[in-house]
């Protein structure tokens, strides 16, 4: 891992926003704010985690990271650079930086290509290596993902899914990336083919030095991979916080809860007790609160204050890297919610972060006043 | 649901200035002058200043365009060259025998069409599939007035149990109305029947696949359960589209059949328009057939979302 | 563990509510017929929850809808006995079959959004199946009935969601609809294949407490098909773990987490990232993939892919002869040549040291991990 | 090919494949064989039925029905190849073009292609004809241009599907963009429906052909086409059923060979027969 | 005179009157058949042909021939009741002066006047004995009422006030027109039906099926259907005795038809008794150069393309064509060598129109093609709408087209397809030559003795000048309902004898 210095990837202040023609709306459409002004910073050659239950926006900023859909509003920065604007050879040039591993391994690939011809592409269109060269090059990816040579003039279906994720990691790799978005990557693996998958990406990241944006609803998957974790909840930061800190002392109600749900190897030991109500998609969030304020169990022991239905809290540092955007997360001791004995967590001693000092928040201004005298009941 | 018909109105709408734009255009692109194309070289003079006036060829496009909607709002279509009778009265009293003609064989494909395919469709690759699939093949390669022909020599002139053409208006005598349609409505019908057979036997056997069906299975539910309300209610909100469009096969296929059967409906004008160069005509039709078209695939869509909560409600 | 298990302590546990034995499921393929399930044998008994675990095709749900004889064409059962509640339901007419699916035998399928009939109120779907079973039942009294259903599945306001269509409902929502159908005619057995995959975390915790309390409330035996492991640990009295289409381990799920002794329920039980804080810096992991139906090896299926067995310098008799499921210890069965090896114990007693440190960060005080073993 | 194999492999396919042949093989080599002329009248000869010197006998000027029959197919198969063809690369271009770029275009695109969809197919085939005088050219035309809308419309529609497929999407982060996307992933992804349509349209314009033929509005006489037969042949039903019927059942088998292989590749062609897709 | 109600509907199925319902404008049979049976002439005709009292009780010439008075049948109303009155027939006459249809046949007339309430007085130019068979001609000498017809600008489009025993309650084009009993009609008892329902119908092989069926009472029907029927013996089939010259029309200013040889060409090649046997079923009479029919009493026989010897007749038209220039290319076809106005190579390759909804119209032009590719003349065969078909034909659009029509007698027939201004003259013969034009009025003028010579010298001129060449006569084949009485069929203006018509339902 890099030391400390300009974050790689930033997001600041990103929005995005689906639907709202006048017609569709008329046809009853929603407008749907998947993403909701995100500001995170990502530095080179750390694995950043984003969680968060379905449809809280991962994938959109995801896609907004690597091109695929554009802001409605802010700012991403990769290496100070603004792309949201990047045109022509300006983007190509990017896309040679930025590379993207889906969800799908079965969706992912075309069927009617050969696995050669998928990863031949890359150098074709950055016209990096031809003939007997690049033929070398995609044979050298093959076997970096585990794969033979062999195994080159195959069509997609002839694949496992574990192998066939290994191609999409491959040629996304292919145009030698800084940064590789995974959205996913593992979710439709069996378990031991889960693990495969996660052990090369680990690999590849400490290896090649590849900064990393994995996205995953598997807290175990995250909590493997990833040195800092943002949890998104209906496309705002709830909580962004190094691995250390999210399980050991998880600040935010929400990220509590998601741990509570997380059921546990050992048997007979977790998830009988109600952590969290309801469904992300049950309840309208209230205009201009917290979006978590309707399932929030904080919330209720708290005696249900205003605040959370009419003001939004922005995301404030707790300590070092740890950031939480919650009006009452460190209000009270949380004899109830705090999974995590206070032992363990002692005993692991006080962890400092080796990762670079990261807080949400890059642009105070447009940080409410609120915020740091919200910390008080 | 209100909001969603408003919607789909809403965007008929530009449809249909749409279809005027091309009914409007539709002369303009003849080859050479249109008054001469329909009228030859020695018109009389009247008439060619007559049609000339009727389209005010020498104004600008846009004025001509304005007059021509205007007067098409106010229902009058110009006057048809040939019989020199307004062509919206002669229309409009075509549409009755038209649509008339339409139902008979939407009935007859619906009657023939749902229990085959839907038969087929949940006997899927079995062997009265394969019968049924086999003879809807057949009868996708009829042309309608081939078998209308066929059936007028068998029913109307070998045996003599229909009248082999004309027409009575089901107000007049719906009886006699009823006979006289019997033969057109099944030529036309069993038409559309093929294309409908296979449309619900292939929406029966994507409900089939669905998992909402074995798992109605395993539940124990009654056979006549998952029959009506599973099968039948999934099928239906594509169903209605699907009349829709067939609607429009049926009203194309109407023009052979009317003028095999010498049924007074738009089809034959639209032939005879065609035939004589009867241009104010033509454009009449093409919009009149247009619209009853779009008209009907909006209530369709309408009647789609009334059936499937999904689309109503998204 | 000893809790929940005395919560159904009443009922006769030797009667099984499910006994099958030496199932076999055959696929017609255009290459001949395809054993995609062989030699399966369990018992489910009144009041428990029996985890069926196992790689994705390794016959998890072909098992499970075998019993209640809907295999999907081209599939057939064609050996074997399935007797629930001491039916044999093999030998069931097409009507008797109709009168115990839903009703003695309920079923909770993967994906309640594709299990709803997505044109009918959830209300209505939910009667249609007691009105099916019992034609007395007057269309009131199945509503009343629905609407205690839907309460009892922690529902909010139901009398609202009984009027709604599917996909007006979240996806945790609808399995709960599910569960509220299944329940209604009080059946013997419930069958849930893999009721929480398609659910986000929080709602799947939701869901698999909604088990334990429907097995609590009820008495329902419950077979619950799942990948997770965790999930089985969490709520499962007994576990049996499938490969290629068949059992190579059974055991009550403190013995099985305390001493896998199988060497695929090690390797899946090894693969799985814990929740720590200082995580290893590699998985364990199976090597290879699974063998596809039609193409098993000889001898022990795992055999291609087991450590043990490279551990053990690749003995003859793993590709040779097929291990069968015996019960190594008491209650505890293993289809593995060498489950009693030492190396192999040693491996289950290293890798149950392993997962409970790792997951020890995350338990709550209020539980003691492996207090059953 | 791949493709060409799997539709072997189906039955009713094959028995499709088959017929077409003989039909192809009829209509293009069956005029060079025959010793007759279509055309030539011998109204000793009227109305004779089948024998060895006139196979399916004659018609009302004496001409050779077997002849004119195999002219017939040659006429009305071409004509429907061709406006099928003329159908299939308008609807293409127009379907892909809209899809693939994408706003403005495929609004405007759209409502121009809604608005021959709102006529139903064989009038905007009329309408055409009533512009350019009916002839076989006016035939191909017309036919061409009325099915281009649907396709285009099914075009425009797999394209924008295919165009959201997270492997289009896996392209355009390596950087693909324009006709390489194209190339590569969005038209090898409509060949399936292209094939299927396009067999579907074939099956279509013969019947259409034989429609407009009815009509008079079609290949005018001398010339033979099945339509024109049928039309011709429809006056001396009783005296010569036979001059209706056959080129009637000739229609059919056409379009129900077509048809059979439409079915066939529609099913050779599924993605779900060969390989599993999605299964998360 | 106890009149029986008119009651009862016959049903006649058709071609629609495409031309309208103008007695100025039709010419078409299918509008011609209408109108008369809607208007009502100064002068009719019987059942043999012979002029008897029409609107005119009865009429006669001045001494020279030179002034014709008219005197009116007295209480004759329109279908509205109001009077026929000299003044309403002065102006129809005045307006057929000046019409397209009658201007020719009426070019002598030097003034129309009502010398009462109950006479009419025609003055010619020249002598004529054919006016009164000029005002009987069906539809186109037609007795309008002036009032009606200036009341409205439309009148035509939906003639409901008028002379004839029927008037129009309504016209759908393409569907059908029904007509309503005048019940104002002068002719006690007539007309015997109520109503009579013309069906319109484009495809002429329906039209048995039709009558067959039941659909329809009337019909018109082609030659296979009427043996077809004749043969079954269940629907009477009537065949006319008139026979209908069928022709080919030649457009005779621009080459290659300027050329008097290349038409006589033609008409050596032409297999004539082959096309009646084929297109018409063997009913049908052959000419080989009159245009006369053999009973009409001018009738001289000629027989200059006798071609019972088919060889000789083909060796004929070759060495005509040869000797205008046309001759034999590399591909048999010919191409002109020579031809005044044709680039020497240009091959002789016309297109030749026919009416599209008369099977035998087909036929005959099939034959045509098949035959003159014999002498190296390559036509193709033009199936045209039969819409405009005449319009065009009129218009000059053709070189080469296949026509029929009907004509009662040497002075009709003359006087309205070949002389300038005739009723048919631009649909046949498009003739304009003045010394034709004297010779038929001096034919007209003539007495009986003077016009046969006439007559015998204008048909040798036309066969061999053939500005249209006549291969033969069909006879028309009306079938009819068995209930339908009291009906004769009579080509051309036919259907006037509805009026005579009843009909018992089956
Ligand atoms: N193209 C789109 N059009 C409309 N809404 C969209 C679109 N893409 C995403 N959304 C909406 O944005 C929200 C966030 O979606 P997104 O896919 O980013 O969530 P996610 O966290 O990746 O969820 P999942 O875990 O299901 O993949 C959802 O409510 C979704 O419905
Ligand atoms: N309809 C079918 N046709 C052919 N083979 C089938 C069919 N259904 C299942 N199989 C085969 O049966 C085997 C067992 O399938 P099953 O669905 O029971 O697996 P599973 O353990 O439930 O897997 P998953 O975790 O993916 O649900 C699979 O290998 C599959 O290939
Ligand atoms: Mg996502
Ligand atoms: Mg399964």
């Amino acid at each position: 891992m890099s030391g400390i210095g300009r974050p790689l990837l930033e997001l600041d202040h990103v929005e995005r926003m689906f639907g709202g023609s006048w017609l569709g709306r008329l046809g009853g459409d929603n407008v749907v704010r998947a993403v909701d002004d995100v500001t995170l910073s990502i530095a080179a050659g750390e694995a950043f985690g984003i969680v968060g239950e379905s449809g809280s926006g991962k994938t959109t900023v995801g896609r907004m990271i690597v091109r695929l859909l554009d802001p409605t509003a802010g700012a991403i920065r990769f290496e100070g650079q603004d792309i949201t604007r990047l045109r022509g050879g300006a983007l190509l040039a990017y896309r040679r930086s930025v590379q993207m591993v889906f969800q799908n391994p079965y969706l992912s690939l075309n069927p009617r290509r050969r696995v050669r011809d998928m990863l031949l592409d890359a150098y074709r269109i950055h016209h990096l290596a031809s003939g007997r060269d690049a033929e070398e090059r995609v044979a050298a990816l093959m076997e970096m993902v585990g794969l033979r040579r062999t195994m080159l003039d195959r069509y997609p279906h002839e694949f496992s899914s574990g192998q066939r994720q290994r191609i999409g990691i491959a040629r996304a790799l292919s145009v030698e990336p800084r940064l590789i978005v995974a959205d996913e990557p593992v979710s439709a693996l069996d378990v031991s083919v889960q693990a495969q998958v996660l052990n090369l990406l680990r690999g590849l990241q400490e290896e090649l030095g590849l900064t990393v944006v994995f996205i995953s609803h598997d807290l175990r998957a995250v909590s493997f991979l990833c040195s800092r974790v943002a949890v998104l909840y209906l496309g705002q930061v709830m909580e962004v916080a190094p691995r250390r800190a999210l399980v050991e002392r998880a600040a935010h109600p929400y990220t509590q809860a998601l741990m509570g749900s997380m059921p546990s190897l050992a048997p007979g030991s977790g998830i009988t007790r109600e952590v969290i109500r309801g469904d992300i998609a049950d309840q309208q969030p209230p205009p201009g609160g917290c979006v978590f304020a309707p399932r929030c169990e904080l919330r209720r022991r708290l005696g249900d204050p205003d605040r959370c239905l009419t003001e939004r809290p922005w995301p404030r540092e707790l300590s070092e890297g740890h950031a939480v955007a919650c009006h009452f997360a460190d209000a009270e001791a949380r004899p109830d919610t705090d999974a995590r004995p206070e032992a363990t967590g002692a005993a692991a001693g006080p962890t400092t972060p080796t990762t670079p000092t990261m807080v949400g928040i890059s642009d105070p201004t447009r940080v409410p006043a609120v915020t740091s005298t919200g910390a008080t009941t | 649901m209100a909001r969603y018909a408003l919607q789909r109105i809403l965007l008929a709408l530009p449809l249909l200035f749409g279809l005027s734009l091309l009914v409007f255009f539709y002369v303009r692109i003849i080859p050479g002058d249109p008054v001469t194309a329909m009228l030859g070289v020695q018109a009389n003079p009247d008439l060619v200043a007559r049609l000339r006036a009727q389209y005010g060829f020498d104004e600008p496009i846009l004025d001509q365009y304005l007059m021509w909607l205007g007067n098409v709002l106010q229902g009058d279509f110009g006057i048809s060259f040939r019989s020199r009778q307004a062509v919206a009265p002669i229309i409009v009293d075509r549409i009755p025998a038209t649509l008339q003609l339409m139902l008979g064989g939407l009935f007859v494909s619906l009657v023939v069409a749902i229990p085959f395919g839907i038969r087929a469709g949940m006997k899927y690759r079995q062997r009265s599939d394969t019968v049924i699939s086999t003879i809807t093949l057949v009868g996708l390669g009829s042309p309608g007035f081939w078998l209308g022909t066929i059936l007028m020599v068998i029913f109307a002139l070998v045996l003599k149990w229909l009248p082999s053409q004309g027409y009575t208006p089901f107000t007049q005598d719906p009886v006699a109305s009823i006979r006289y349609m019997i033969l057109p409505s099944v030529a036309i019908g069993l038409v559309g029947a093929p294309f409908l057979v296979r449309v619900v036997r292939s929406t029966v056997v994507e409900i089939m696949k669905e998992p909402f069906v074995p798992y109605a299975d395993a539940r124990g539910l009654r056979e006549q359960v998952i029959f009506w309300r599973y099968i039948i209610r999934n099928l239906l909100p594509q169903f209605v589209v699907v009349l829709g469009v067939l609607v429009g096969a049926l009203l194309a296929g109407s023009v052979a059949i009317e003028a095999l059967f010498n049924w007074p409906g738009m089809g034959r004008i639209f032939i005879g328009a065609v035939t004589e160069r009867d241009y104010a005509m033509i454009q009449a039709l093409i919009l009149v057939y247009g619209v009853i078209f779009v008209v009907i695939n909006l209530i369709a869509e309408i009647a789609q979302a009334a059936l499937d909560p999904r689309i109503r409600l998204k | 563990m000893h809790e929940r298990t005395s919560a159904t302590g009443s009922r006769e546990p030797d009667a099984p509510v499910l006994e099958v034995t030496d199932l076999a499921v055959e696929f017609m393929t255009r290459s001949g017929p395809i054993r995609v399930v062989e030699e399966v044998a369990f018992r489910v008994r009144p009041g428990e929850i029996v985890g069926l675990v196992g790689e994705s095709g390794s016959g998890k749900t072909v098992t499970m809808m075998s019993v209640l004889r809907l295999v999907p064409p081209p599939g057939r059962i064609t050996a074997g006995r399935i007797i629930v509640d001491g039916t044999d339901v093999r030998s069931l007419s097409r009507d008797g079959m109709r009168g115990l699916r839903g009703s003695a035998v309920a079923l909770i399928p993967p994906d309640a959004t594709a299990a709803l009939n997505p044109v009918v109120k959830v209300g209505d779907q939910v009667m249609e199946g007691v009105r099916s079973h019992r034609p007395q039942v007057s269309e009131a009294e199945a509503r009343t009935l629905a609407l205690e259903m839907f309460r009892r599945v922690g529902l909010p306001r139901p009398e609202q969601r009984l009027r709604r269509y599917p996909h007006e409902l979240s996806g945790g929502m609808q399995q709960r609809v599910l569960i509220a159908s299944a329940l209604q005619m009080a059946p013997r057995l419930i069958l849930a294949d893999e009721p929480t995959t398609a659910l986000d975390v929080t709602i799947q915790a939701q869901i698999l407490r909604l088990l334990l309390a429907v097995r609590d409330e009820f008495g329902t035996a419950i077979l619950f098909v799942t990948h997770d492991l965790a999930a089985v640990a969490e709520i499962c009295d007994r576990v049996l773990v499938m490969y290629s289409g068949r059992l190579v381990e059974s055991a009550p799920v403190a013995d099985l987490f305390g001493q896998p002794l199988h060497p695929y329920t090690r390797a899946l039980m090894a693969s799985i990232p814990p929740l720590s804080a200082d995580p290893p810096d590699r998985l364990q992991t199976v090597a290879g993939a699974p063998p596809e139906p039609g193409s098993w090896p000889e001898g022990c299926r795992f055999a291609p892919r087991c450590d043990l067995r490279t551990q053990l310098g690749g003995p003859d008799v793993c590709t040779t002869s097929q291990p069968p499921l015996v019960e190594v210890r008491p209650g505890h069965h293993a289809a593995c040549h060498f489950a009693t090896s030492e190396a192999g114990v040693r491996a289950a007693t290293d890798l149950a040291a392993t997962v409970e440190e790792a997951e020890a960060v995350v338990l709550p005080e209020s539980v003691q991990p492996g207090g059953a073993a | 090919m791949n493709v060409i194999r799997r539709l072997w492999r189906i039955r009713s396919a094959r028995v499709g494949v088959v017929l077409a042949v003989l039909l192809l093989t009829t209509a293009i080599l069956g005029p060079m064989l025959l010793p007759l002329d279509p055309n030539a009248i011998d109204v000793r000869a009227r109305f004779a039925g089948p024998s060895t010197a006139h196979w399916l006998g004659t018609d009302d000027l004496g001409r050779d029905t077997f002849t004119r029959l195999v002219h017939g197919s040659r006429m009305s198969l071409f004509i429907a190849a061709l406006s099928a063809l003329l159908g299939t690369l308008l609807g293409v271009t127009l379907g892909v073009i809209t899809g693939f770029l994408g706003g403005w275009v495929d609004v405007a695109g759209m409502r121009v292609v809604d608005l021959f969809f709102a006529i139903p197919t064989l009038l905007v085939a009329i309408g055409i004809v009533a512009l350019f005088g009916p002839s076989a050219t006016t035939t191909i035309l017309a036919l061409g241009i009325a099915y281009t809308p649907l396709y285009a419309r099914l075009v425009r529609g797999t394209v924008v599907s295919v165009r959201s497929r997270t492997y289009v999407d896996a392209s355009r982060v390596l950087g693909a963009r324009g006709v390489r996307l194209l190339r590569t992933d969005i038209l090898p992804g409509i060949v399936p429906i292209a094939l299927v349509q396009t067999t579907a349209l074939l099956g279509f314009a013969l019947v259409d052909e034989a429609s407009l033929g009815f009509l008079g509005l079609g290949v005018q006489p001398p010339d033979a086409s099945w339509g024109q037969m049928i039309n011709a042949g429809r006056q001396f039903i009783f005296q010569a059923p036979w001059l209706t019927l056959i080129p009637g059942f000739a229609v059919i088998l056409a379009v129900f060979s077509i048809n059979l292989i439409g079915d066939g590749l529609r099913d050779a062609l599924d993605p779900r027969a060969s390989q599993r897709v999605g299964d998360t | 005179l106890a009149q029986e109600p008119a009651a009862g509907t016959i049903r006649v199925i058709t071609v629609e009157p495409t031309q309208g319902l103008d007695p100025a404008i039709a010419a078409a049979d299918a509008s011609r058949t209408l109108m008369t049976l809607i208007y009502d002439n100064l002068v009719d005709f019987d059942e043999s042909g012979a002029l008897t009292g029409g609107i005119a009780e009865s009429w006669e010439p001045n001494e020279d021939l030179t002034s014709w008075t008219f005197h009116l049948r007295s209480g004759a109303t329109f279908s509205d009741g109001s009077p026929i009155s000299a003044a309403d027939v002065v102006w129809s006459i005045e307006r057929m002066r000046t019409s397209e249809s009658l201007k020719g046949a009426l070019a002598n007339v030097t003034s129309v006047e009502a010398t009462d309430d109950a006479t009419v007085v025609v003055s010619l130019s020249a002598a004529s004995r054919a006016l009164p068979l000029t005002l009987s001609r069906g539809g186109n000498a037609a007795i309008l009422s002036q009032a009606a017809v200036e009341a409205s600008a439309d009148y035509f489009a939906m003639p409901t006030v008028t002379s004839g025993p029927y008037t129009l309650e309504s016209l759908a084009p393409k569907d059908r027109a029904i007509l309503q009993a005048n019940t104002a009609y002068w002719r006690e008892g007539y007309p015997k039906t109520a109503t009579i329902e013309y069906i319109f119908s484009e495809d002429q092989n329906s039209w048995a099926a039709a009558i067959e069926s039941g659909a329809a009472d009337v019909a018109n029907v082609g030659y296979n259907d009427a043996q077809r029927l004749r043969e079954a013996g269940t629907i009477p089939v009537e065949q006319s005795d008139r026979l209908t010259p069928l022709f080919w029309g030649f457009d005779t200013t621009t080459p290659p038809f300027d050329s008097k040889l290349v038409r006589q060409a033609i008409a050596y090649a032409v297999d004539r008794q082959g096309r009646i046997d084929a297109c018409w079923f063997g009913t049908g009479a052959v000419t080989y150069g009159n245009i006369l029919r053999p009973w009409d009493p001018n009738f001289v026989e000629i027989s200059t393309y006798d071609d019972s010897d088919r060889a000789a007749s083909l060796a004929k038209a070759g060495e005509l064509l040869d000797q205008a220039g046309w001759v034999v290319g590399a591909d048999g076809t010919r191409e002109a060598s020579g031809v005044a106005g044709v680039e020497d190579g240009t091959r002789f390759s016309v297109s030749v129109p026919y009416e599209g909804n008369w099977p035998a119209a087909e036929c005959n032009t099939l034959l045509l093609q098949q035959t003159l590719k014999e002498v190296g003349l390559d036509i193709q065969p033009n199936k045209y709408d039969p819409a405009p078909f005449w319009g065009d034909v009129a218009a000059g659009q053709f070189q080469m087209y296949h026509g029929g029509a009907g004509a009662t007698d040497s002075d009709d027939l003359y006087l309205n397809w070949f002389r300038s201004g005739g009723a048919l003259t631009p649909l046949t013969t498009h003739l304009t030559d003045p010394e034709i034009d004297a010779k038929i009025d001096a034919a007209i003028a003539g007495d009986a003795e003077t016009a046969k010579a006439i007559y015998a010298e204008l048909e040798a001129w036309q066969a061999d000048e053939l500005p249209m060449l006549v291969t033969g006569y069909q006879w028309p084949q009306v079938a009819m309902a068995p209930g339908l009485e009291g009906y004769y069929s009579i080509p051309d203006t036919s259907l006037k004898w509805l009026a005579n018509a009843t009909i018992t339902a089956p």
